[in-house]
Parts: structure tokens; C-alpha cells; sequence
């Protein structure tokens, strides 16, 4: 009998801590709730803090510093639910349920992290809230966009990466600028490994020969091994398919170890603006997933408003999808002129939007932004978008890579 | 007198110290045998390795004609071995009566439920321990635990009880009830050998003794043959001296 | 090949022990199970970082500064929180459950300052990492800095706890905490003064590490586990089976990654530490009680 | 009367009947927590079932949730439910037996990280076989069971768990337990086989964790290793049931319940300082509850009563 009344008593005191919380909510909306779950804490925190936070940050402060979200005749400040799911799919769930049920909040941004959109995309669903998933990179976006009607993948497919990668070399061997031989090292991780399955289909395809095909461990702290491996074999091109701590060692040590192939592709984290302030010049030439074009002046703009906001530069990569599904969003409010999700959604998937990407629209069956950058390079500081070659503003490869400056 | 315990040529080494070197002797069935010899000469080595919590190295160790040497003491324990410890060990966030069921619950013949409570009781009682089942055996006096400690063993029905200085530390009322206790255990038919340094209680008690130094066995016999052994003398002596 | 994998081994298991000396300390003998030993590492790594990119400070120097600070802060530690666990606890078991927990809770402080403070992104710097030219071989000069480190203080923590008067009443403490006070040994003192020695240690640790290795708010569980194991393996206690232990690993570790397979690195290592405890429960250097 | 069999079983077959009732009184989120709960509560009971009697600290309880959960990722769409559960129990119990003959040998902290290092050796064999062999990290699991179903799910194995330790605590392996925990060298001369019980408690445990995890895996769509195999579930498993205490059936639940809420309550509240105040709460959690919740609870109802039948009521 002890247990029953202690649950009791424990629904009450929850009940009443989220009666102080939700008090505030009134029922004539004078602000936009918006909610979001992310890991500021865990596994999951780094990434995180680096591409999802401080953009949620960017957009709501323009937002209430322009007084707010137009909807329909009135602007609404936006009012933020945070929560932290410490990196845990369980939390990330358990959260969400509480941003739709309890706090019931307007909107709901995404999580950080294929794992964890995977996880919540059932209550997105359930409740009928768009999921603009801006950092998550899965082969089955296509899927699940079926799946969740009302879900939209941003970072789009593995496949695209890696075969927008390999493109771009079955075009340097025709003009014979590199050789067959490709080295390949992959993070044993749902990304690591779909981006390594669909880049060894498309190198086999093209008759590359893969002379270092292997996967490292989650948490491997010694790259020294692998990277003093693939120096003997000496390959015209590295690839890497790493995450961020590993991004940073292996180029440490192919620094380190003067080990400088023609094409040098590191992972997650290349392009975040702590690889260019960790390896400065010898960042240059560097080939990774993402891009931008500089010369853009959304892009600039965007970049310039970061910096001023957050204190620090966006990423070249999942920053911009975010921030793009981010003034999504917030123009399908505009246009449709009510919180009501429904409608928002309605416009949100047939809508042409005007983001830091350009013009994009979800009108498509996979609703992916198409013709994103897969692949880009640093370039004398800034992280240029290379391919596909035909999207306007795309740079031109600088090849073959410079040396590393000599270390400090 | 039919033998039930032969010991034969058991050693045990560890690392370099050999604790038991090629140790002999028998028990009869019945009887109870004196374990002498001055500290460290391996009585309690000798007393682990017949109730098995350690294995020999050499030698065998037949209980009623079955080999036990290196057996795992919960089987030992079954057949009918039961023991106290040196330093007593009770179980001390229980009460005296489960302590006394923990003797009753695993044994060849389990007892369990109300019918364990009653027989436990019982061997409170027989120990002196009449009224105390519900002492947490924490509370209790080093004496006490040490009877209750054989009211555990007892609870076994052990054909061979193996007592380790049980009666060290009691004043002269207590050791003479002691005395008689284990009497009345030889004459229920236990048979009993018992580590002892109460010179007293040995005389009483043991018919035959065996005495160890060095973990050798340099006696064996009738208590008043092996008491005026000059080599059992000198040992004693010698150890004193030390 | 070889020799850059026995190189390589041989740096990051010189890491491995090193971080892995102080917590054999504090848990061999001040019996403090310390959970948060890596919060202490990496916080170590965030001062670096700051003093070496704010004041331009080179972290060798910078140790001068941090080594004393981690050494009063541990000593701290276990004066005003954790002395109440020890006085209070009955037996080596309630200690030991009492630590786990209340290091755990000092695991969140001391990681949730951190992300107050330094946010919980990735942070990397690069200090001294220029190639070093051994044997015919490449390597990172500031690695090799770490392996000078591990066997300086290796051989400094052995001359330390075998020859000195205090060394050997800290040894008495980690054997046997009640017969070392029957011989007048000061327990708590050296309890402390172990446990902040220990800290000391892992604030080297983490400022040496931090000029090779990326880290963030959230990685310091992942040394405080590899120095556990390195510990266990080593024997509780044993600074030399510390050090010794952790040299294996790192050899263990790259020549799986070099001759093997790198997916199998962290596989390994585990599948030895598993195989030695089960070959050996009390550790390679450890009498098995 | 209050203690007789009869009475404790009935009562808490009302108990876990009126809990069932719970989804159609609570919202999405209420759910969510009952479930969060629920699980933790199997969790740490099942810790505490092994853990309490023989003081064994084990962090390998993520290890048998993870082996459930991935059961269900691999096999969920193949098998129906309940023979997927029924291979998640085998599974979860051979790996048992296996760790439990191999390591129960061991003591005190080296168990502890035994225990903790198989796991993390678990997690890394099963990332390797689903690189090398099957070419894919992460299994997506689409199973139509709704919030509800996985409540009752838990719910019932919750009420079996209960039931299972009940009956354990008042049979003779249970007894040996708690000879083993207060003097193992006692127990084997009694005739306990210790390993024997040990094992045997230690793969009843592992069996409901194991469910645990298959139970809970539909909820995330997506599994991999990194997220069946989280050591932070282990750890919370028995700081819960510490905090609530081992000694009794009921004790993690305690530790459970006001845990789970005041991570929530801080989530809500502190979502940037929810470490740090965390980390705080904890400590003083530990310094004012030393015995744990259920430790005090005892404590409070022996002051209350000051009758000296104290240490009957506390079994």
C-alpha cells in the first residue's frame, strides 16, 4: 500500500512542478512556444554545441529582437522550452512527450544527431509536429519521409556524400591527376559506415582500387597506427569518414608524420571553424563533406550575424541546414498566418523558402533540400563547396593538396 | 572401533612455507581425538583441508571410506563434516535462530519453515542459548557466538564435528560447561577432534591425541603416552623458548 | 613498421599509466573509488588550454601552476567531503558504496562547472607538435614528452613509496589500514595526503594530454574507466604494476591497430584486461586475497 | 496477519492492477514517465535482487538491457513478439551464466570493473560484427507497439519481478543469499553450493534486464550499439538502487521514483546548471540518507514504534 500513496504523492509533486512551469502559457497567444531537446550534456554534446544550439539561439534572438514572429495581423515574441536529453534516446523521447503534452508548445525544433530524430520521429508524428531534422544523415531519409509524412531531412542521404565524392575523383583520373589507389578509414559508427559502404560501392564501381579499407572503434584516442599504415601504402587519396576527436587526430598526425596525399578528405568536424583555428594554413586544401560559397551574401550575412551572436563562426556544413530549417519554419508560420500546425505544415512541404541555402522547397518526394554541397575544401579560410560542380557559386578544386607547413 | 576419517600423507605448501608435510593419522568413529601442537605447527591447515576449504597438495583424506580430499567444502559439509572457526564467524545482521537455521537448510536432510524454527530453537537451547533467537548475533558476546557457532554445526548433524580452539578464551564455570557439552556430543555419537590448547579440557575429553610441529605429525597415540612423548615435550618447550 | 608501432605503443600506454599512477593511489590508499578522477583530468586539459591561448602560457610551464592547484584542490576534497564518509563508515564494503555515490555526485559538479564555463564543445590546441626523428621512425615530439612524463613520475612515485619514511606509511595504509594505525601511522593524514597526490597526478595527466588529443565537458568518464582498468590490471595499489600495466595496453592497442585490425583496438583491450583478471583475479602485480 | 503470504501477495496484485489503469488517466508525457519509471524500476530491482544479498557491484546491467534491445533490432521484424522475447530471455540468460561461472570468483572492485569492462567488450564485438559482417551500425526497428503496450509490458514483468523476489526471500535460495553476503566461508560450510546460488540469482537478474531492454527498444526506432550498450544505464541502475536501498524488495523503487522526478524537475528547471545541481543534490543525498531511503524509512518506523520488534519488521 506504501508504494501506491508514494506514486500518488510523487504525480502530485511532479504535477504540481509542472503546473509552475506550464503557468505561464495563456490561452490569447502573445508568443510563439517553441521547444527543443538537445544534448547539452554527453556523447552527443560536442556536435551539438557546435551545430544545433547555438543556431537555435541565432533564430529566436532575431527573431524577438525584430519583436517577433508575424502571424496573421499580430508579431509574436518566441518563448523558449528547453531540455537537455544528456545524449540519451530514452530522454530525448520521454522530453518531446513533454514539450507536446504538457508544455504543449507551438513547435518543436529537432534533436541533435541521426539517433536521436530517429527516436523522437514516432511523436512528431503522433502529434502532428513538423520534424525539420537538420543533423541527421541517414540512407533512409527517403523512408522515413514516408513513413513520417510530415519529417524533412536536411543533411540528406550517406550515398549523396560519398557518390558526389567520388564523382568529383572519376574526374581527376580521367585527367589523369591521380591514380587508382584510394585509402579509406572509417569511424565504426551509423555514420562512419554508411558513408564507407556507399563510398566502396561507387570507388568499385569506377575501378578504384581500395589499397586500406578499415574501421576504427568509437572513442580510439592513437591514430598514430593507422595514419603511419596508409603512409607506406602511399595512396593519391585519403579518405576519412570521421567524427570530430578523430577528424582532428588524424589530421594531427598526417601533419605530424609528413604523410600529404594528393587528396586529403577528413570527416565530421573539418568543417567547423575549430579545424580552421586549430591547424590554420595547414587546414588549406583539406577536402571534407559540406561547403558554402563565400562570395554569397546570405551566406556572408549569416556567417557575420553568428559570429555576433554566439561568439563563433558557424560550421560549413549541418549550421547552414539547421539555420535554413530554421527560416523555414519560420516564413511557413508567416505565410500561413496561424500557429496552427497543420496549416503550417501544409505550406511547409508545398512552400519555396528563402534561406541562408538559397531558394529550396521540400516539393519533392524525399523532402531533402536538393542540390546541397556534399563536398567542399578549405580554401585560403573559408570552406568552399565544390560539388555538385553545376550549383551555382561551387568552387574549383585546388589540387593536388600543398604540403603541410612546417609545425610550429 | 571402525575408522572414519584417515588421513594420509597429506601436504600443503604455500608458495615455499609447506604448511602440512606428509601428515597420517586416523579417527575413529566415536572418539575424540586431540589436535595438539604449538601455534603454527598447521592444526587449523589441517582442520581447512578436512573440511575442505583448501585442497592438499598431496595425500588423501577418506571420510567413511570415500576420498573428500579437494572435494568443495559445501559437499564436504553434506557428508557430514561439520566445524567452528579459529576466529569466529557468525553471521552478524542475522539473529541467533537463522544463524542456527543456515546450519539446518542445506544439509543432506534439509529442514526448512517452522519445523527448522523448532529445531533451531532447540540447539539454542542445548548450547545455552535458550530464549536468545532473536539477538541479532552482531549483539552478541564473543562466547555467545561461539555457542552459537556450534549450535550452526550441530544443526548439520555432523558425524564429524571439527572444533578449532572452541573452548579458548572461557572462564572455569564456562569451560566446564563447555567440557560437558562436548562430552554429551561423544556420547550422542559424534565424533569430534578438537584444536585445543586448555590442557585440562584435553585431559578430560580426548582419549587420543595427534600431535603437529612444523606441519609434521610427531605424535599419535593415547593422551597420557603422547603428553610424556619426549619429542612432543621438546616441541612445546622449544616453542616456548622461541 | 615495427618500431613505429612499438613507438606508438609506447607513447599512449606511457598516457595511459600515467593517468593511471594517481588513481592507483587514491584508491589503494585512501580506499576512495574516486568516479570523478577523469572530471579532474580533463579539467586539467580546459586550464591548459585557457592559460596556453588567453596568457600564451606553454603548458609545460603552465604545470607549474596547475600541479600545485590540483594537489590542494584533492587535498580539499578529501578533507571537507570526503572525511565524513570515512569516519562514518563501518566496514571497507559501506566505503566503498559510500565513494561510488558521493564521487558520482562529484563527477556532475565538477563536469557541469566545466560546461558552465568552457561549454561543451570540442576543444583542441596545438602545442609542441612538431616531428621528432627516432630510430627512423616520425613522431609527434609532444607524445614523447608524455611517455618522459610517465616514467619520470613512475620512477619518482616507486622512489617516493619505497625509499622515503612517508612512502613507506602510505604503503602500510594501502596494506592494512588498522595495523597501520596500531603502529602509529596517521591514517587519515596519509589517506589524504595519497589522495591528493593522486590528484596531483591526474592534473599532470590531463594538462600533458591536452596538447595532442581533442577533448570536451563530457570525455573525462572515458579516463577515469581506462585508468580503472589500467589499475585493476595492475594491482591495486602498485604504482609499478600502473605503469607497467598501462605500457601493455598501449602496445597491446597498436599493434592490434597496426598488425590486425584498428576496428578491434578497444575489443582487445578489454578481452586482455578480462583474460588477466580471470588468469589472475588480483591483478598482474597483485596477491589475489 | 499483515505478514503472511496470502496478505503480501494480494496486496500488491491490487497495487499492480490499479497501476495498469494509469495510461488512461495520464497524457503522453505521464506515459513517458510512468514508463521511464517502470523500467528503472525492473532495473534496479533486478540489481538489487543479485547485488543486495552478496554485495557484488555489478555494472554489467546495460550489458543484458543492450543484449535485449538488440534482439529486438535484429530479429523484431523477423519473429513474432513473444518468440522474440523468448530468444531475447535465452540470449540474456546463456550470456549470464557464461559471466556468472567465469566472474563470480572475483572480489570487491575488481567484480566492479569486470563487470563494466565486459560490457564495454560486448558493445565493441557487436559493433565489429555489424561492420565486418552485416555492413551496417544502427537498426532501425519499426514494430507498431504503442506507448501503452510497452507500459503493460513492463508493468507485468515489473508485478513478475516482485512476485519472483518475494518468493526468493522467503525460500532457502534466498537464505543462502544472505549467508553468502554475511559470510561466504559460513555459507560453503553449511553445505551452501555458493556458486551454484550466486549463478543462479546472478542469470534470474540478467533475465530481467534482458526483457527490459527488448521491452524498451521499440521506443527508439533506431538502435546502435552505442545507444543499447549506454554505460550511463548501468550506473543509474545502481546509484538508484543504492540511494534506495539493497536491503529490502522495495528499496530501489524508492531510490527510483525520486530520482527519476528530480532529474525531470531539474531538466525542466536548470536545463544548462541540470549537471551541476545534479552533482549537488546528489552529494546531500548522501551525506543526509546515509542507510538510503529505505534505510530511513526503517529507521523512521522502528523510532516510531520503539517496541524492540524493530529488526523483525526491518526483514
Amino acid at each position: 500500500m506504501k508504494n501506491l500513496s508514494k506514486l500518488r504523492l510523487s504525480y502530485a509533486l511532479c504535477a504540481a512542478s509542472l503546473a509552475l512551469i506550464a503557468a505561464s502559457p495563456a490561452l490569447s497567444q502573445e508568443s510563439v512556444r517553441i521547444g527543443y531537446v538537445v544534448s547539452k550534456t554527453g556523447a552527443n554534446a560536442g556536435g551539438a554545441t557546435t551545430s544545433t544550439i547555438p543556431n537555435y539561439e541565432l533564430w529566436v534572438h532575431e527573431i524577438n529582437e525584430a519583436g517577433g514572429i508575424q502571424v496573421g495581423d499580430q508579431k509574436l515574441k518566441i518563448e523558449v522550452v528547453e531540455y537537455d536529453d544528456r545524449s540519451s534516446s530514452e530522454e530525448a523521447v520521454r522530453a518531446v512527450e513533454r514539450l507536446a503534452t504538457q508544455d504543449k508548445v507551438d513547435f518543436i525544433l529537432t534533436p541533435w544527431g541521426t539517433g536521436n530524430n530517429l527516436a523522437v520521429g514516432p511523436i512528431f508524428d503522433k502529434y502532428g509536429y513538423p520534424q525539420i531534422a537538420g543533423t541527421s544523415v541517414t540512407d533512409r531519409a527517403p523512408d522515413l519521409a514516408k513513413r513520417w509524412p510530415n519529417s524533412y531531412w536536411l543533411l540528406g542521404t550517406g550515398g549523396s556524400y560519398a557518390e558526389g565524392f567520388v564523382d568529383l575523383l572519376v574526374k581527376l583520373r580521367e585527367e589523369g591527376k591521380i591514380g587508382d589507389e584510394v585509402a579509406m578509414a572509417s569511424i565504426a559508427d551509423g555514420f562512419g559506415i554508411e558513408l564507407s559502404t556507399a563510398g566502396r560501392t561507387a570507388l568499385q564501381e569506377n575501378g578504384f582500387k581500395l589499397v586500406y579499407d578499415q574501421t576504427y572503434p568509437l572513442g580510439t584516442q592513437d591514430l598514430a597506427p593507422i595514419v603511419n599504415e596508409v603512409k607506406a601504402l602511399n595512396p593519391d587519396v585519403f579518405i576519412a569518414f570521421s567524427y570530430p576527436p578523430d577528424t582532428l587526430g588524424l589530421t594531427d598526425q598526417a601533419r605530424v608524420l609528413g604523410f600529404n596525399p594528393k587528396i586529403f578528405y577528413t570527416g565530421v568536424a573539418t568543417a567547423f571553424p575549430l579545424y580552421k583555428d586549430r591547424f590554420k594554413d595547414a587546414a588549406n586544401g583539406v577536402v571534407s563533406l559540406g561547403g558554402i560559397d563565400p562570395n554569397d551574401e546570405k551566406v556572408k550575412a549569416y556567417i557575420a550575424k553568428h559570429k555576433e551572436v554566439t561568439g563563433k563562426e558557424p560550421d560549413r556544413w549541418a549550421s547552414f541546414m539547421t539555420y535554413a530549417g530554421l527560416q523555414a519554419l519560420q516564413q511557413s508560420i508567416e505565410q500561413s498566418g496561424t500557429l496552427d500546425k497543420e496549416k503550417v505544415s501544409e505550406v511547409l512541404r508545398t512552400g519555396t523558402f528563402d534561406t541562408v541555402l538559397g531558394n529550396i522547397s521540400f516539393d519533392n518526394e524525399n523532402r531533402q533540400v536538393p542540390n546541397i554541397f556534399t563536398v567542399g575544401q578549405w580554401q585560403d579560410g573559408e570552406f568552399v563547396g565544390l560539388v555538385p560542380t553545376d550549383k551555382e557559386g561551387s568552387g574549383e578544386l585546388v589540387f593536388p593538396k600543398p604540403e603541410w607547413p612546417a609545425a610550429q | 572401533m571402525s575408522t572414519l576419517l584417515q588421513v594420509s600423507g597429506v601436504t600443503k605448501r604455500f608458495g615455499g612455507l609447506t604448511a602440512v608435510r606428509e601428515a597420517s593419522f586416523v579417527v575413529k568413529a566415536g572418539e575424540i581425538l586431540g589436535l595438539l601442537g604449538p601455534n603454527g605447527s598447521g592444526k587449523t591447515t589441517m582442520m581447512n583441508l578436512i573440511s575442505g576449504n583448501l585442497r592438499p597438495d598431496a595425500g588423501g583424506i577418506a571420510f567413511e571410506n570415500t576420498e573428500i580430499a579437494g572435494r568443495r567444502p559445501h559437499l564436504i559439509a553434506r557428508d557430514g563434516v561439520a566445524r567452528t572457526f579459529q576466529l569466529v564467524r557468525v553471521v552478524g545482521e542475522m539473529n541467533a535462530r537463522e544463524n542456527v537455521m543456515a546450519g539446518l537448510a542445506f544439509r543432506k536432510s534439509p529442514l526448512w519453515g517452522s519445523a527448522a524454527e523448532d529445531e533451531a530453537d532447540r540447539l539454542l537451547e542445548r548450547v545455552g542459548l535458550a530464549g536468545r533467537a532473536q539477538t541479532p548475533a552482531a549483539d552478541m558476546t564473543y562466547i555467545d557466538q561461539k555457542r552459537l557457532e556450534l549450535a550452526r554445526a550441530l544443526g548439520l548433524k555432523p558425524r564429524l564435528l571439527l572444533l578449532d580452539e572452541w573452548l579458548a578464551g572461557l572462564n572455569q564455570t564456562e569451560l566446564e560447561g563447555g567440557v560437558s557439552l562436548i562430552r554429551s556430543l561423544g556420547e550422542d555419537g559424534v565424533t569430534v577432534i578438537m584444536v585445543e590448547h586448555v590442557m585440562a579440557a584435553i585431559r578430560s575429553l580426548c582419549g587420543r591425541c595427534v600431535v603437529m610441529n612444523a606441519g609434521a605429525i610427531i605424535a599419535e597415540g593415547s593422551t597420557g603416552d603422547v603428553m610424556a612423548d619426549p619429542a612432543v615435550v621438546s616441541a612445546y618447550l622449544g616453542d616456548e623458548h622461541a | 613498421m615495427l618500431t613505429n608501432a612499438i613507438l606508438s605503443g609506447l607513447t599512449m600506454g606511457g598516457m595511459y599509466a600515467l593517468v593511471a599512477m594517481g588513481l592507483t593511489l587514491q584508491y589503494g590508499v585512501s580506499r576512495i573509488m574516486n568516479l570523478a578522477y577523469g572530471e579532474f583530468v580533463i579539467a586539467a586539459s580546459f586550464v591548459a588550454f585557457l592559460l596556453f591561448t588567453s596568457g600564451g602560457l606553454s603548458p609545460l610551464v603552465s604545470l607549474l601552476i596547475i600541479v600545485p592547484a590540483g594537489f590542494a584542490v584533492s587535498y580539499l576534497v578529501y578533507g571537507i567531503l570526503l572525511t565524513p564518509l570515512v569516519r562514518r563508515a563501518r566496514s571497507r564494503e559501506a566505503l566503498e558504496a559510500d565513494s561510488i555515490l558521493s564521487t558520482f555526485g562529484l563527477l556532475f559538479i565538477v563536469q557541469g562547472l566545466m560546461l558552465v564555463f568552457f561549454g561543451g564543445n570540442y576543444t583542441s590546441y596545438s602545442y609542441f607538435n612538431t616531428p621528432v626523428q627516432i630510430l627512423g621512425t616520425t613522431i609527434a615530439a609532444n607524445r614523447l614528452v608524455v611517455l618522459g612524463f610517465a616514467v619520470l613520475f613512475g620512477a619518482a612515485c616507486y622512489f617516493f613509496l619505497m625509499r622515503t619514511r612517508t612512502g613507506v606509511a602510505l604503503r602500510a595504509v594501502a596494506v592494512d589500514p588498522i595495523a597501520a594505525g596500531l603502529v602509529a601511522v596517521d591514517v587519515r593524514w596519509a589517506a589524504a595526503l595519497a589522495f591528493a597526490l593522486g590528484g596531483a597526478i591526474a592534473v599532470t595527466g590531463g594538462v600533458l594530454v591536452s596538447m595532442f588529443l581533442t577533448f570536451n565537458a563530457n570525455i573525462g568518464v572515458v579516463f577515469t574507466m581506462k585508468a580503472l582498468i589500467v589499475v585493476i590490471m595492475g594491482g591495486v595499489g602498485n604504482v609499478a604494476g600502473a605503469l607497467a600495466a598501462g605500457i601493455i595496453l598501449g602496445l597491446v592497442e597498436s599493434f592490434v591497430a597496426t598488425f590486425v585490425d584498428p576496428g578491434l583496438t578497444i575489443a582487445v583491450t578489454y578481452a586482455v584486461f578480462l583474460a588477466v583478471l580471470l588468469v589472475r583475479p588480483g591483478g598482474l602485480f597483485g596477491t589475489a586475497k | 496477519m499483515k505478514n503472511s503470504p496470502a496478505f503480501v501477495i494480494g496486496a500488491g496484485a491490487i497495487l499492480f492492477a490499479a497501476l495498469a489503469f494509469v495510461p488512461f488517466y495520464v497524457d503522453g508525457y505521464g506515459l513517458a514517465l510512468a514508463i521511464g519509471i517502470a523500467s528503472y524500476t525492473i532495473l534496479a530491482t533486478a540489481w538489487a535482487l543479485f547485488s543486495g544479498p552478496t554485495r557484488y557491484i555489478s555494472l554489467a546491467t546495460v550489458a543484458f538491457f543492450g543484449v535485449g534491445a538488440y534482439t529486438v533490432a535484429v530479429l523484431g521484424e523477423v519473429l513474432p513478439w513473444p518468440l522474440v522475447m523468448l530468444v531475447a530471455a535465452i540470449n540474456g540468460m546463456l550470456l549470464a551464466l557464461v559471466v556468472g561461472l567465469s566472474t563470480l570468483r572475483l572480489a570487491g572492485i575488481y567484480f566492479v570493473i569486470f563487470t563494466f569492462g565486459l560490457t564495454e567488450l560486448i558493445k565493441q564485438l557487436v559493433t565489429w560484427y555489424e561492420v565486418k559482417i552485416t555492413r551496417t551500425v544502427g537498426r532501425y526497428v519499426f514494430l507498431d507497439i504503442d506507448q501503452q503496450t510497452i507500459y503493460w509490458q513492463l508493468l507485468a514483468l515489473a508485478a513478475i519481478l516482485f512476485l519472483v523476489g518475494y518468493l526468493i526471500g522467503r525460500s532457502r535460495l534466498g537464505f543462502a543469499l544472505r549467508i553468502i553476503g554475511g559470510d561466504e566461508t559460513v555459507a560453503r560450510h553449511v553445505g551452501i553450493d555458493t556458486t551454484h546460488a550466486k549463478v543462479a540469482l546472478f542469470v534470474l537478474s540478467a533475465l530481467f534486464m534482458t526483457l527490459t531492454g527488448a521491452i524498451m527498444a521499440p521506443r527508439w526506432t533506431y538502435i546502435d550499439p552505442a545507444i543499447a550498450f549506454n554505460p550511463q544505464v548501468s550506473f543509474q541502475a545502481v546509484i538508484m538502487a543504492l540511494l534506495g536501498g539493497v536491503q529490502r524488495l522495495w528499496g530501489p523503487v524508492l531510490g527510483v521514483i525520486p530520482m527519476t522526478l528530480l532529474f525531470e524537475y531539474l531538466n525542466a528547471n536548470f536545463p544548462n546548471y541540470f549537471i551541476l545541481i545534479l552533482g549537488i543534490v546528489f552529494m546531500l543525498i548522501v551525506y543526509l540518507l546515509p542507510q538510503g531511503v529505505a534505510g530511513a524509512v526503517s529507521s523512521l518506523r522502528a523510532w516510531s514504534r520503539r517496541d524492540g520488534k524493530s529488526v523483525e519488521e526491518a526483514r
